[in-house]
């Protein structure tokens, strides 16, 4: 990295620039955060500015609708990140290693799949579902949203295993390891890296999946987080403290998430990014 | 060697996120169990869905309440109440009803222009017709003075909310009614006017003044009426019903008890009656008056909005239905008292002699209706249900749990809720100012007067001019248009003919008695007939009247 | 590298090789081949998205043609797409000027910080960013107000509606301008949406892709005196080019298709006189709430082709620039 | 990788072009699928109608009676659907008619008649339906034949030529249509439709101002019965107006005041009613003294 000192000038704008930027980026964080803590009057004569009495109360007003959410939520996007990596991984190891009959078309039909836009193929998946009767059901949608994750990680993980050396499995082949062993033993920890970040790109989408749920999900009791939360914001009269409360709540578990994999995360994308 | 134990606790996270999707699991099991009436094999009960969009608070808890009292007398059945928002309630709706996953009891209506012509479909193809139960007694009514009356008639409005007059046939319960009102912030008005509400528009027009004086003594802008464009709407129909209501004597060239669009716009266009009469002018005054205490840019505000700048304190003053009211009260630091809209006293020097009365409310039919998803597992159960909840005792008891009106004749409602029983005294509009064609030019030109920016005359000017130019044109899709609805009766009567000519398949694919509706839909069919020949000579004879003169050769 | 050969006739050896791809398989062919193939079967049909379905040729694809919505919903989609070519700037802009922080902890630490924000779940950004817009109690009117920003606005649109360059005043003195309830303002407010327009992942992308920058090219580029606008320009945005690509192209697919957004925002049809109203969110209404899945799966047809062409272009341009 | 995506398109075109050979499969038994057919006609469900008939029509194993249902729904379908084929009606109309019987004759003609309505053709309609009343005298369709013809007569048409658009009947044509309808009900007095035909003919004597006669018309419908609630409260309203303000009839006018009052006390009109029938009152007391 370029050692040469700068002027004070440059140093000064750079990281005047980028606190700029944070204190912009943090400004939803700001907001949720005081507003959370307000009853509508104080909300209206002092909307931005912090205000006493603190009312405590929203946030557990807020976890008693938006707690089943999430609960729901953790569901949908743990068991569809598990589904969408087991049968990525496997399939990913098969396509890059060898060269399977009707492969190659296989491979052309997913890079059309990620241009079809949505909603074209949205009601007949719908009907779909219907039919395979999984409307209403979060078992449904994470396999659903599964399938959708699919051609993003394959696409991924297939270059990946590609660029590995042989060297890695033909050791492996040697000391009598199966394929599914192999995969085990030598993709998973070879490819931990940017695993993990599909891992959590894959749980952030499935965090996020909104119209899917929108239009799939009867039973209020059964909603994910985004719907649930579209839905508070619908109400006649907004309280606006407990719905900012709701919302910062909604975001705590991602924090965690991220507070311990945010180096997996950050290495990861870099990777990923180079062999892209 | 490591066991997957030791192996966990190296990676905290992933312990972590074991023990939290575990119990994310078991919430998720649970619900579902419970939504489908609890465990298999363990007595499960049958579940019915019951949908609407009534958020307002306390709403849920009130129907809640009904439901606990169905379920004691009925073990075997869970009702849950699914409460989905007004924004996307159709689109909600629509997809269920597709994916055959709608539940038992769906609040019909809302939607939009487009719904509006779908919802006919939806009866028809989703939903279960009624007639065969309307006019049996509900059985919920034994022991009541209702005992033998047909459900039908336990209405007030004998179930008109529940007709649906393009099919014909009953499809909807309806639970409760609604009227619209004047909500005020009493403690203010207190302070600031006086225990006695304004009765008449004079005097409101003073409360007003005090008002924003009183807004600028305590420093904070202080807007007499919150409004939004729906709120606004309710004080320009209820003048221009006060104001107009005499023209149906002078304009009703059929008798038939109403001024249609194209009769008033015929008029309108011809000059036969013009903006610049006082009665019509009064009206327009007496609001762009009004405006002034409206907050600025009112007609783009939203319901919601404008319900928070009342609770505010913002305002004094909002109108609302009374579905609001018990909203209204739980939020509001302050009492609320409500009013009728005011009208102008008859010596009034401006408005006075142009007043008939107030708005009348005959005709409201019944609201929050609900209809049953034809395709539902527990349909005979859920008619059980709606029949309990419009029975008298229950919708008493709902319609006093939900502070709103009930359907049912002679149910008590709230003392609290006397100032909204609708009023029978009264008149309805005669006249309409935004006839075919120039609706547009209508509330394009009515905001600039309402904002000051145009005079009255040319206002008026301008509006006659949009007449002459576009009502021909307009007048004649109107016509057009409506040539559709005739075409509808034709439509049913044809299939009735069918089922009486003995058409193998007709009579089964129709409820009730086709000679009895055959008849009906002939009749309907007649009068709409002459109603359309009537409006078209009332046209025709206008536009010969005032047809452009071209110049004689001289 | 060169991939083993698998053949038909070998499946007996090698069935734990197909055992593996069937769950991939299942997901992906049922889930979203089939859908995609029927979606492609009912745009010849007259459909209403439930049982009833009328073989009616090709005048879906007609109608799409003649639809002025449809064809409006392109100009929208086209603009928001131009401006969200300007509003990859900011994120390369962060990438490089946070690449070129010379301390490694002050770097690790502003990737860090640049990063929590990716926890807020995407439906509370736009929720809030909904809240900002609101006209009462919105942080947008009440900073224009505070800075009088307002004024500005007010004297600039009445500028334009006298040189009769736009006919409407969108910005009336005194008046809160309601950012979604304005016909004028949907298209600005949906492209001031995101603001500062900073995308985590692409700062990341190009972040990774900056700093297989060798050290010695900054030293002889400081050497030789090179600005420092001259040394992004020739040292580091050849560098970022495929990251840029690769953004380019989600994006193009990401504008196309997406209406997840303005349906949160404007509802469900397209907000005030329909004017956020995109080919996506057109589809979904028609589907959703008009009941013409047939006509909806027709113009979803039309919208892939051109998302197709867009891409092959975008491939063939960038390879030129190599 | 532009081969491969190219390949893809082709298929996916492939696949496009096989679609059309897709079909709605049928119901087996052919009176259910006429029910499904009827039903779907009456929801709105017009294609759907079109098909189904359209393929119980061609069903080589239908009895006669079914091949009846078929085509008249077919032609019903047809000629009432929200975007009418009325050239399609036509022929399915002239098939039904081929079928012979009385009943399919009946129907067809009485469609082809409102077909020729629709289309201007006046002079041919009127032609049809008078054979129609004339063929079948005492049917159920010659009734509604009548009103169709008398309707024919009296109502005002479309001509651009016009200032307004519109050419009125003229007072002549007005009173032949009153004609066809007194006729039909001095042949066939206690028909079904004698309470519409009465209101029909009430619904001209306004147009032409001639009250007395128009008020016994609707006195008349009123004995014949009118259950539609549209046209009753209209007739109730009517009758008291007119004969408060243009006969000056007190009695008659108090009579359905106070017969409004008691059959439509929530209606938008009560107010005005209840007011009016208190003037009357105080008119008569007046009169009286």
């Amino acid at each position: 990295m370029s050692k040469v000192s700068e002027g004070r000038g440059a140093w000064f704008l750079k990281h005047a620039y980028l606190w700029a930027m944070l204190a912009l980026i943090f400004l939803p964080f700001y907001v949720m955060l005081v507003v959370s803590f307000k009853d509508n009057t104080q909300f209206y004569n002092r909307t931005w500015a912090p205000t006493w009495p603190l009312h405590w109360g929203n946030w557990l007003e807020a976890w008693d609708t938006v707690g089943v959410y999430i609960a729901n939520s953790v569901f949908l996007a743990v068991t569809a990140t598990l589904i969408t990596l087991v049968a990525a991984v496997l399939a990913s190891y098969v396509f890059g290693r060898y060269r399977v009959p009707f492969g190659d078309l296989f491979w052309a039909g997913l890079i059309v799949l990620m241009l079809m836009p949505g909603v074209a193929n949205l009601i007949p998946l719908f009907n779909l579902m219907k039919r395979l009767t999984l409307l209403n059901s979060l078992l449904g949608l994470s396999v659903v949203t599964a399938a959708g994750g699919q051609v993003f990680c394959l696409y991924v993980l297939r270059n990946f295993i590609e660029d590995m050396p042989k060297e890695f499995f033909e050791c492996a082949r040697i000391d009598g390891a199966s394929h599914l062993q192999q995969v085990i033993h030598v993709v998973i920890p070879q490819c931990g890296g940017i695993i993990s970040a599909l891992a959590i790109m894959q749980f952030v989408g499935a965090w996020n999946s909104f119209i899917l749920p929108l239009i799939t999900i009867r039973d209020t009791e059964l909603l994910p987080l985004a719907v649930g939360l579209y839905r508070l914001q619908g109400a006649y009269v907004k309280q606006w403290g407990p719905l900012m409360a709701a919302y910062f709540i909604s975001a705590v578990p991602l924090v965690i998430l991220f507070a311990f994999t945010m180096r997996f995360f950050i290495r990861g994308i870099s990777e990923g990014a180079i062999k892209g | 060697m490591a066991t997957p134990w030791t192996r966990l606790k190296r990676y905290p996270a992933l312990l972590l996120l074991i023990i939290v999707y575990v119990a994310a699991c078991v919430v998720v099991i649970g619900n579902v169990i419970r939504g489908s009436g609890g465990a298999p094999g363990t007595g499960q009960k049958k579940v019915l869905r019951f949908a609407h969009w009534q958020l307002e608070p306390g709403i849920r808890n009130a129907v809640d309440a009904l439901i606990a009292d169905y379920e004691e007398t009925h073990p075997d059945v869970e009702v849950r109440q699914i409460l989905i928002p007004e924004e996307g309630y159709f689109r909600w709706v629509n997809t269920q009803l597709i994916g055959r996953t709608a539940p038992d009891m769906i609040e019909c209506g809302l939607g939009g222009p487009v719904a509006w012509s779908l919802w006919p479909k939806f009866y028809a193809r989703y939903f279960l017709p009624l007639d065969r139960y309307v006019e049996q007694p509900n059985p919920y009514n034994k022991g009541t003075q209702f005992e033998n009356t047909p459900w039908r008639q336990t209405y007030f409005d004998e179930m008109d909310g529940g007709y649906e007059d393009t099919l014909q046939s009953y499809y909807r319960v309806p639970l409760s009614a609604f009227t619209v009102r004047l909500y005020y912030n009493k403690d203010m008005i207190d302070e600031v006017w006086g225990e006695t509400f304004p009765a008449t528009y004079e005097e409101f027009i003073e409360l007003c003044e005090k008002l924003v004086e009183h807004g600028e003594q305590r420093g904070r802008e202080l807007v007499p009426i919150a409004g939004s464009g729906y709120n606004f709407r309710q004080f320009f129909q209820t003048y221009q019903a006060a104001m107009t209501a005499p023209y149906l004597d002078r304009l009703d060239a059929d008798y038939d008890g109403s001024v249609s669009r194209v009769e008033a716009a015929a008029r309108l266009y011809s000059g036969q009656v013009q903006m610049t009469e006082a009665p019509i002018r009064a009206n327009f005054e007496l609001v762009r008056e009004l405006s002034d205490y409206f907050p600025q840019g009112f007609m783009q505000l939203d319901r919601d909005e404008a319900v928070f700048l009342f609770l505010q304190g913002y305002s004094a003053m909002i109108t609302t239905g009374s579905w609001d009211y018990q909203s209204l009260g739980v939020q509001s630091e302050f009492q609320i008292g409500i009013a009728e809209i005011p009208l102008p006293s008859k010596d009034n020097p401006r408005y006075g002699r142009h007043v008939a009365g107030p708005r009348t409310e005959a005709g409201i039919r019944g609201g929050f209706p609900m209809a049953i998803t034809r395709f539902s597992e527990n349909a005979e159960q859920a008619l059980d249900f709606l029949q309990y909840a419009s029975s008298l005792k229950k919708n008493e008891e709902l319609n006093q749990a939900m502070y709103w009106i009930p359907a049912i004749r002679d149910a008590e409602m709230r003392k609290e809720l006397k100032p909204f029983a609708p009023r029978i005294e009264g008149y309805s509009t005669a006249l309409n100012y935004d006839g075919p064609g120039v609706e547009l030019a209508y509330n394009q030109a009515l905001p600039l007067y309402l904002s000051g920016k145009i005079s009255y005359e040319d206002f008026a000017e301008g509006l006659y001019e949009a007449y002459r130019r576009d009502a021909p044109h307009g007048v004649r899709e109107f016509i057009r248009n409506n040539e559709q609805t005739l075409a509808q009766q034709m439509r049913f009567a044809a299939v009735r003919r069918a089922a009486i000519a003995g058409a193998p398949g007709a009579e089964a694919a129709m409820s009730g008695d086709s000679e009895l509706q055959y008849k009906s839909l002939i009749e309907v069919y007649v009068t709409q007939v002459a109603s359309r020949a009537n409006e078209i000579r009332v046209w025709a004879e206008s536009a010969a009247e005032s047809a452009p003169q071209t110049p004689e050769p001289e | 590298m060169a991939r083993e050969r698998v053949r038909f006739s070998q499946i007996k050896r090698y069935w734990p090789l197909y055992a593996m791809v069937v769950p991939t398989l299942v997901l992906v062919g049922l889930f979203m081949y089939w859908p995609a193939v029927s979606g492609v079967w009912h745009s010849f049909y007259r459909w209403d998205g439930d049982e009833v379905a009328t073989y009616t040729g090709l005048q879906n694809y007609g109608r799409a043609f003649t639809d002025p919505k449809f064809g409006y919903a392109f100009v929208v989609v086209g603009i928001l797409f131009v401006a969200s070519l300007f509003k990859m700037i900011p994120s390369i802009v962060t990438a490089v000027v946070i690449h070129r922080i010379t301390s490694d902890k002050a770097r690790y630490l502003y990737r860090l910080l640049f990063v929590v924000p990716m926890v807020i779940p995407w439906m509370v950004v736009l929720l809030i960013w909904k809240f900002f817009y609101n006209p009462i109690v919105g942080l947008l009117n009440s900073v224009l107000n505070t800075t009088h920003l307002m004024d500005v606005l007010v004297w600039a649109n009445a500028w334009l509606v006298k040189a009769g360059i736009v006919d409407s005043a969108a910005f009336v003195a005194n008046k809160s301008p309601a950012w979604l309830g304005d016909p004028d303002l949907v298209l600005p407010a949906l492209i001031f949406w995101g603001f500062p327009w900073i995308g985590i992942i692409g700062v990341l992308i190009y972040l990774s892709g900056l700093e297989k920058i060798p050290r010695s090219v900054y030293e002889c580029a400081e050497l030789d005196g090179v600005g420092w606008f001259r040394k992004f320009l020739y040292i580091e945005l050849p560098l970022i080019a495929t990251q840029v690509r690769i953004n380019l192209v989600l994006m193009i697919i990401g504008v196309l298709k997406g209406y997840g957004l303005i349906l949160v925002l404007l509802g469900d049809d397209g907000g005030p006189a329909g004017r956020g109203l995109v080919p996506g969110l057109y589809m979904y209404y028609n589907a959703f709430i008009r009941r013409e899945a047939g006509y909806a799966c027709a113009m979803g047809i039309l919208l892939f082709f051109l998302i197709l062409a867009l891409t092959v272009i975008n491939n063939k341009l960038v390879r030129v620039e190599k | 990788m532009g081969r491969r995506r190219f390949a893809a398109v082709i298929l996916i075109a492939a696949a496009a072009a096989l679609a059309g050979c897709g079909k709605v499969t049928g119901t087996a038994d052919l009176n259910a699928l006429l029910t499904e057919s009827w039903r779907a006609y009456s929801t709105g469900d017009f294609d759907f109608a079109e098909d189904t008939f359209r393929r119980a029509a061609g069903n080589p194993d239908a009895t006669a009676e079914q091949r009846y249902g078929a085509l008249l729904g077919l032609a019903t379908t047809y000629h009432w659907s929200t975007s009418p084929d009325l050239s399609k009606a036509r022929e399915s109309y002239l098939e039904l008619a081929e079928l012979g019987g009385d009943q399919p004759r009946r129907q067809s003609v009485l469609g082809l008649a409102q077909i020729d309505l629709a289309e201007g053709k006046k002079a041919e309609a009127q032609l049809g339906l008078m054979q129609l009343i004339k063929d079948f005298p005492d049917s159920l369709e010659a009734n509604e034949a009548a009103l169709h013809l008398a309707d024919s007569y009296c109502d005002p048409t479309w001509d651009e030529a016009q200032a307004s658009g519109f050419a009125l009947p003229s007072d002549e044509q007005m009173q032949r249509g009153i004609q066809v309808l007194q006729d039909r009900l001095e042949s066939h007095p206690d028909n079904p439709l004698a309470g519409s035909m009465h209101v029909m003919i009430a619904d001209q004597y306004i147009q032409l101002k001639e009250f007395p006669k128009a008020v016994d018309h609707l006195l008349m419908a009123d004995k014949e019965g009118v259950e539609g609630v549209l046209t009753r409260v209209i007739l109730l309203w009517r009758v008291a107006r007119i004969a408060e303000k243009e006969l000056k009839d007190y009695e008659l006018a108090e009579q359905y005041y106070e017969r409004y009052v008691d059959e439509f006390p929530r209606y938008v009109l009560i107010y005005r009613v209840m007011k009016s029938l208190e003037r009357v009152r105080a008119l008569r007391t007046a009169e009286e003294s």
